[in-house]
């Protein structure tokens, strides 16, 4: 494979922003028809990378050639030969699903017949999952997941020689994530496009790719075929040290004691219906399901967020049903959004300022904000969730997604809830930052006996992070069962077909 | 949208009623009137909007492109209104490139340019106002078609549906829409945003210099305080047209809808003779109730009528 | 070049003056000093007592109504156009009020102003309808209203001038100068140090997020419209009480002339971004180089040329020198 | 006689946001009611393009009279050419258009703005006199908004005739006040800053701005009682001011005078008396000698 002359060859790429040194001077070659895997921690440079192939970001140094010519860096580089699926999505909400798949298409004329084209986005679109998506919807109307799909529909679509997908999984569940493979893997062997795909997942990356590369601190630290790698070689690669995963974790959940989440008749008509569900203090529990499952909503719900929900809540034995979100945090419910750039965090405000957004009270004396104790709180968070402190006077939307996300969980941790709600904890999060956090949420379930639900489509996290499981089909609950007493194919088999089929 | 149309059709039936001549030709006429000097100058602003921008200089550019006209067009009208339309166009090419070039907000630089403009008309006029001797051109453009139509509101009604159909079956207008829609993902999925923000400044400056030209043609006579109050009405207009300020969200016809609302109520205020006050206080009641409708008020009301 | 990083979670008020979000704002400052100082070198009695209170008397009143407009901007709704109509009002009231002395006129049009700002702030914060609409009606109401109250007729004071209105704490400082330092330095602190200025601030940069985080965000959007009707009252009584007149013509460019102010000051018009004395400083920039160009007695069309060409350029400056930072 | 009562007029005027305004809109309502007249009431916002339209809407009703306040002395006549083409006898009050074109109105009633500029001008040259000042040195003008015919006209008649009467009297600089006292404050201390001591006189074109000229005088450290201050109208606050001696004089101009002349000028047309193309208020020159006689309160309604 790397006899052949490589289709797309980048030298020496510099990229700084102010003082954070994204790139130190990257090299890559990939070879036509390869799928090629990108890995590194959070920040170690992949989407800037990847931004500066597509000509989204001008280097401060370096060369890129693409078959043979030298293309010129920082400007659009024509989507027919090399397109980007985007880790920050480029939908646009006001147009339809059609004109976001033909964004960017080079047989779009001045002249904008949406007719010859019609055939063609909707066999992708189907391709990729999203049958029951019509042409003519406006993108607002589509869900996250299926806004990804979008955008990887509108990749495909394109046909560009390289394909460069940057953490197109993130947000998907792990049956949309095998139907985009295998259009992946046809692409690959029907014509022969090349293939570059960022994933924090490494079942994912030893499942689709040929061949590695690792980032470390903006530099190549190593490229290799899959075949001649394991998963701690590559962990080792990313980080420089061992991460031990797969280990079930013991579980801090009280018992004899009330319990702190207790819900009775608990449902949102035609959505979902929970069980009378209890969860006991430090415990963490797991809420999986699909699109649709309810599950997400069911989480959402307890957050107050949903309107129309009906039956009662209890905290710690007292009735605490919330109706909109500030009451919840009033109860002692803290919840953390899954879709971090839009209401997760305030990306134009600095770190600092985020991980305090929420207890300003705490920070603050007689309604005057005390810059100390914003300061202290601050880089006790920044610590506590591995967030460098020098840099809490920056912006959020300085850092890299995966550290975003561990800002979007720090501002909710301050709160120091009883109950904490997580929609996707690490989305995003390198595998070493993603078993740091895991050990802080242990610890606070552990030390404070906080409460954890959390709702996630990667199963890993869910099997890794967990106390109990509890699965969801079509609005109803399917199986409640203790982590030990679960694994990644019981819970596939549980949302994917639901409790009828369990039962047979 | 359905609910301005209530609305529209409600103020519509009230002044029918309230008096006879509303519905009079002379008194159509007369509307259609307001609606192409209203009309023109939000449709331009409308695409700024549209395109995630707002253009402040389309009222002092109706001064200035009058003033232009009759100056240069006294002996030979079509030089006039080619210099007053090339003038627009330019300034508003000057508009893009400054808020394009700059990425600064486009209501700082056009409020340079609003001023600036001001400056420049005072200057045209030169103390004095400028008037046109060419009646035969004016008579024409304020003779009756159907004697309810003028050449004004039939060029205004025509810009209205080719901008329309331009949105919707061109490149450009779904690069205008993506690029208001965001901008950043219009940028990283490949829409020419450039061009899509330079164009929509272009229209703008171009639709409120022809606004303008044509008033002047009109009146027969330009002057730096003409189009003072425009651009507020024109913000209006969009706005209640359904244009967002965020960008990417509403459709020419909608604008047309909201510049009739605005046009209606004031041709209606006029004809039943009402006090200055009364005048403020209804205009400024219809649009809030515009607003409501669109709040949570209104959401309530559809939500309770949604329940039964 | 890069700016340094410091551990402070918000930047101190000199750190970064030239980071790019700052940069605009710092360029407004040296060039308002710079105009001011060239004026006083070249121009024959400009440093004059006379000539800075006239300054300052014209800084003061749309000053105070910037400032109070720049606390809905930065909550993030955009910008307000009812601020001229509240003026005019305030200015009525106040002279009908002079029998209660300055202070009683003084919170007599202030509590109008608040009246009407709480009004729109309820209307665009709790009932969430579109904030330019609501500001343009509530601005043809008041207008309305105020026609009505005074049918359309100039009120006139009895009596010479107030303190309030001629008085001066030093040559050359007037009363208003030090009310509208008052009013900069309490907002600046209210907004930078306050928690309220703080969930101001955050909801402006993001109000989706600011929901869900859970922080006050209708209070602190209908504060902001309360803010700024007293703001704009507040110029109207000053006004009023310059003048010892009070009519609808008062306020007449005032929107313009405050909007204009905060954002060649540095505000950015999206929210969350720009501070109060970012405001002070563009609304002293405008009126040095409107005062300037009076004083050289320019005719009115070259002084708007050429102030429209000072806001261009003074952008153009942030803008270039905030692109080489980034 | 009485030949008016019943008939249908409309009257075209400006918004109440300007007093003058407002006391007019009152005065001609008032007076049209006493004299049987039918009279409809139309305002706009010193928007010329507006009252074209409103122009046509009142053609369409067919009234047997059109009164209008131009605001825009030139902009109207294709509007009122309509008018004529449409039958309907027209009326103009308050601003007067270019002359030329008379044969599109039956009269014209109401002030004669060039006139109004001069008699500014004697007044201010009287104050020299009274004053016992040399007629040398500087005067200043503060004007209307530029660009209206008013602020034209005064301007060309102060000037002209200025330059007539004491040639040595130069005209230093101009600004716009814009009708309104905070801007002329502005304007006129500007001014007051560039030529100091040099500034005799000031004449503003209304005692509105007046009031702004005389607040940037007590500023600036002059005192006004020393110069020669001309206003225009005799509004309530030029009465208050030259009472106190800070404005030497004004030149009346009276909305109660206007709306009385226009509803004359319509009683006339109505009982076909012979009717001249302009009928002027007169506008003497007021000081503090005279003004209690000559200028007469505005009626409250
Ligand atoms: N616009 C920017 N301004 C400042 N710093 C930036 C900017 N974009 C990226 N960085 C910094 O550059 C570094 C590399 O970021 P990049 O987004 O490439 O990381 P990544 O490898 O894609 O991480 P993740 O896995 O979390 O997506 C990070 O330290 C990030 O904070
Ligand atoms: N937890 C974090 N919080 C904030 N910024 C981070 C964090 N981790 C990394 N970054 C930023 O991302 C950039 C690159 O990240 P990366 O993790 O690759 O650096 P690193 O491995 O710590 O490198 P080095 O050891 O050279 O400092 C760094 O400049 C750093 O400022
Ligand atoms: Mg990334
Ligand atoms: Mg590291």
């Amino acid at each position: 494979m790397t006899t052949r002359a490589p289709l797309l060859s980048a030298r020496g790429l510099k990229k700084s922003y102010g003082g954070v040194q994204a790139l130190r001077g990257m090299d890559i070659d990939l070879a036509e028809g390869e799928i090629h895997g990108l890995c590194g921690e959070n920040g170690a440079g992949k989407s800037t990378l990847v931004k500066i192939l597509g000509g989204f970001v001008t280097p401060d140094d370096g060369e890129l050639g693409i078959a043979g010519q030298i293309v010129p860096l920082g400007r659009p580089v024509d989507p027919a030969l090399l397109s980007i699926v985007h880790q920050e999505l480029s939908i646009i909400p006001h147009l339809s699903v059609i004109d976001n798949v033909m964004m960017g298409a080079r047989d779009v004329r001045a002249l904008y017949r949406r007719g010859p084209f019609r055939a063609h986005v909707r066999q992708t679109l189907d391709a990729v999952g999203l049958q029951h998506v019509p042409l003519d919807l406006l993108a607002e109307k589509l869900t996250l997941a299926e806004r990804q799909l979008v955008e990887i529909a509108r990749g495909i679509a394109r046909g560009a020689r390289v394909l460069l997908l940057d953490e197109p999984t993130a947000t998907l569940s792990d049956g949309e994530i095998e139907k985009v493979f295998a259009v992946l893997r046809r692409l690959k062997s029907e014509n022969a496009t090349t293939i570059v795909i960022i994933s924090h997942r490494l079942n994912e990356i030893f499942a689709l790719t040929d061949r590695v590369t690792v980032l470390r601190s903006g530099r190549h630290i190593l490229t290799a075929d899959t075949a001649d790698l394991t998963s701690d070689a590559l962990v080792r690669a990313m980080i420089g040290h061992e991460v031990k995963t797969g280990e079930i974790a013991p579980s801090h959940a009280r018992v004899g004691v009330a319990p702190r989440l207790a819900l009775k008749d608990w449902s949102l008509p035609g959505r979902f219906a929970a069980p009378d569900l209890s969860v006991q203090p430090g415990e963490i529990v797991a809420l999986v399901g699909q699109l649709g499952s309810g599950a997400d909503m069911l989480l959402e719900s307890l957050a107050g967020l949903k309107p129309g929900t009906r039956g009662t809540l209890s905290l710690d034995g007292t009735e605490a049903t919330p109706r909109s979100i500030p009451e919840a945090y009033a109860a002692g419910i803290a919840y953390v959004s899954e879709d971090r750039a839009a209401r997760g965090v305030f990306l134009d405000a600095p770190i600092g300022t985020n991980l305090v957004s929420q207890v300003l009270g705490r920070v603050s004396r007689a309604g005057r904000v005390l810059p100390s104790a914003v300061t202290a709180l601050a880089t006790e968070l920044a610590q506590s969730f591995a967030i460098d402190p020098a840099r809490l006077p920056h912006e959020v939307s300085t850092l890299s997604g995966g550290n975003q996300q561990k800002v979007s969980l720090g501002k909710a941790v301050a709160l120091g809830p009883r109950l904490l709600l997580l929609n996707e904890p690490t989305r995003g999060v390198d595998i070493g930052a993603r078993s740091e956090i895991y050990a802080r949420l242990r610890a606070l379930a552990e030390r404070d006996a906080m409460t954890l639900l959390f709702y996630s489509t990667d199963l890993e996290e869910v099997l890794e992070a967990s106390d109990r499981v509890i699965t969801f089909y079509r609005g109803a609950m399917v199986r409640d069962a203790a982590r030990a007493e679960v694994d990644a194919d019981s819970i596939l088999h549980d949302i994917l077909h639901g409790p009828d089929e369990v039962a047979a | 949208m359905l609910l301005r149309w209530l609305l529209l059709i409600a103020m519509g039936l009230i002044f029918t009623l309230a008096n006879s001549y509303f519905l009079a030709p002379g008194n159509l006429y007369s509307l259609g009137e307001s609606f192409s000097l209203l009309g023109l100058v939000a449709l331009g602003l409308a695409l700024t909007m549209l395109v995630g921008e707002f253009d402040l200089s389309g009222g002092a550019m109706v001064a200035v492109s009058g003033l232009i006209m009759l100056k240069l067009g006294e002996s030979n009208a079509f030089v006039g209104l080619a210099a007053a339309l090339a003038f627009g166009a330019g300034v508003g090419a000057l508009n893009g490139l400054l808020t394009l070039r700059l990425q600064v907000s486009s209501l700082v630089t056009t409020l340079g340019v609003m001023i600036l403009l001001s400056g420049f008309a005072v200057w045209l006029e030169g103390g004095q106002g400028v008037s046109f001797s060419n009646y035969d051109l004016t008579d024409a453009f304020n003779a009756s078609w159907l004697s309810v139509l003028s050449p004004r509101s039939v060029i205004t009604i025509a810009l209205f549906a080719a901008v329309g159909v331009a949105l919707a079956i061109t490149r450009l207008g779904r690069d205008i829409i993506a690029a208001g829609s965001h901008r950043k993902a219009a940028t990283m999925s490949g829409a020419n945003v450039a061009s899509a923000v330079l164009s929509a400044f272009i229209a703008s400056g171009l639709f409120a210099a022809l606004a303008g030209a044509l008033l002047a043609i009109t009146l027969g006579r330009a002057s730096s305080t003409f189009g003072a109050n425009l651009l507020l009405q024109a913000a209006s207009a969009a706005i209640l047209g359904g244009i967002a300020l965020s960008g990417g969200v509403g459709r020419p016809f909608g604008v047309a809808i909201g510049v009739l609302v605005l046009c209606v109520l004031n041709n209606g205020l006029g004809l039943i003779g009402a006090s200055s006050p009364v005048v403020m206080l209804l205009n400024g009641a219809v649009l809030l109730v515009a607003v409501l409708v669109d709040g949570a008020p209104g959401q309530w009301l559809r939500r309770s009528r949604a329940a039964h | 070049m890069s700016t340094q990083s410091r551990s402070a979670p918000l930047p101190g008020p000199l750190s970064g003056l030239f980071a790019p979000a700052r940069v605009q704002a710092t360029v407004i400052q040296i060039a308002t000093v710079a105009m001011f100082l060239l004026a006083c070198l070249t121009v024959d009695n400009y440093a004059t007592a006379s000539n800075i209170a006239s300054i300052l008397y014209a800084a003061s009143t749309v000053g105070i109504a910037a400032v109070g407009l720049a606390s809905v901007t930065i909550s993030g709704n955009l910008f307000a156009l009812s601020l001229g109509s509240t003026a005019a009002f305030a200015s009525i009231i106040y002279i009908q009020l002079s029998g209660l002395g300055v202070i009683g006129a003084l919170l007599g049009s202030l509590a109008l102003g608040v009246v009407f700002g709480l009004i729109q702030g309820i209307v665009v914060g709790l009932l969430r309808c579109n904030a330019i609409i609501t500001t343009i009606a509530a601005s043809s109401l008041i207008a309305g209203l105020a026609t009505a109250f005074s049918g359309g007729r100039t009120v006139l004071a009895t009596g010479g001038p107030s303190w309030l209105g001629n008085g001066a704490i030093l040559p050359g400082i007037p009363w208003q100068a030090v009310i509208f330092l008052v009013v900069v330095v309490v907002a600046e602190l209210l907004l930078q140090r306050s928690r309220t200025g703080w969930e101001l601030r955050l909801r402006g940069t993001n109000p989706a997020a600011a929901e869900l985080a859970g922080l006050r965000t209708r209070r602190v959007v209908v504060l902001s419209y309360v803010l700024a009707g007293a703001g704009a009252a507040m110029a109207g009584a000053l006004i009023a009480a310059q003048s010892g007149t009070g009519n609808m013509r008062v306020g007449a460019d005032l929107d313009f002339s405050a909007i204009a102010a905060m954002l060649v000051g540095g505000v950015a018009i999206s929210g969350g971004r720009g501070r109060i004395i970012d405001v002070a400083a563009g609304t002293l920039f405008l009126a040095v180089l409107t005062n300037i160009l009076l004083v050289n007695n320019f005719a009115y069309e070259v002084q708007l040329m050429i102030k429209g060409l000072a806001v261009l350029v003074a952008v153009t400056a942030g803008a270039l020198l905030s692109r080489k930072k980034r | 006689e009485g030949a008016q009562e019943g008939k249908k007029v409309i009257f075209l005027g400006a918004d109440d946001i300007c007093e003058y305004c407002a006391v007019y809109n009152g005065q001609i309502r008032k007076l049209a009611a006493a004299a049987g007249i039918d009279l409809e009431v139309v305002t706009n916002k010193f928007d010329a393009a507006q009252q074209a339209t409103q122009i046509d809407q009142a053609i369409a009703k067919k009234p047997d009279a059109i009164l209008l306040w131009t605001i825009d002395g030139t902009a109207l006549f294709p509007s009122m050419r309509k008018v004529k083409r449409a039958g309907i006898p027209l009326l103009l009050t308050d601003v007067q258009p270019d002359q030329k074109m008379d044969d599109l109105w039956v009269q014209y009633s109401g002030g004669n703005y060039e006139e109004q500029g001069a008699k500014a001008a004697q007044l201010m040259v009287k104050a020299f006199d009274d004053k016992g000042m040399e007629k040398k040195g500087g005067v200043i003008l503060i004007t209307g908004i530029i660009g209206q015919a008013q602020t034209i006209s005064m301007t060309k008649g102060f000037t002209e005739t200025l330059a007539k009467l004491a040639p040595d009297l130069t005209i230093l600089g101009s600004q716009p006040g814009n009708w309104d006292t905070g801007t002329s404050t502005q304007a006129a201390a500007g001014l007051f800053t560039k030529y100091g001591d040099q500034i005799k006189g000031v004449y503003a074109a209304e005692d509105i701005m007046m009031q702004g000229v005389l607040i940037a005088a007590e500023r600036a450290g002059m005192d006004p009682t020393k110069m020669a201050m001309i206003g225009g109208g005799c509004e309530p606050v030029g009465i208050q001011n030259i009472k106190s001696g800070k404005q030497y004089g004004t030149v009346l101009q009276s909305p109660v005078d206007e709306a009385t002349y226009a509803v004359q000028s319509l009683t006339d047309y109505f009982n076909g008396k012979e009717m001249a193309k302009s009928h002027y208020v007169p506008h003497p020159m007021v000081t503090a000698a005279n003004v209690d006689q000559v200028c007469k309160p505005w009626p409250k309604d």
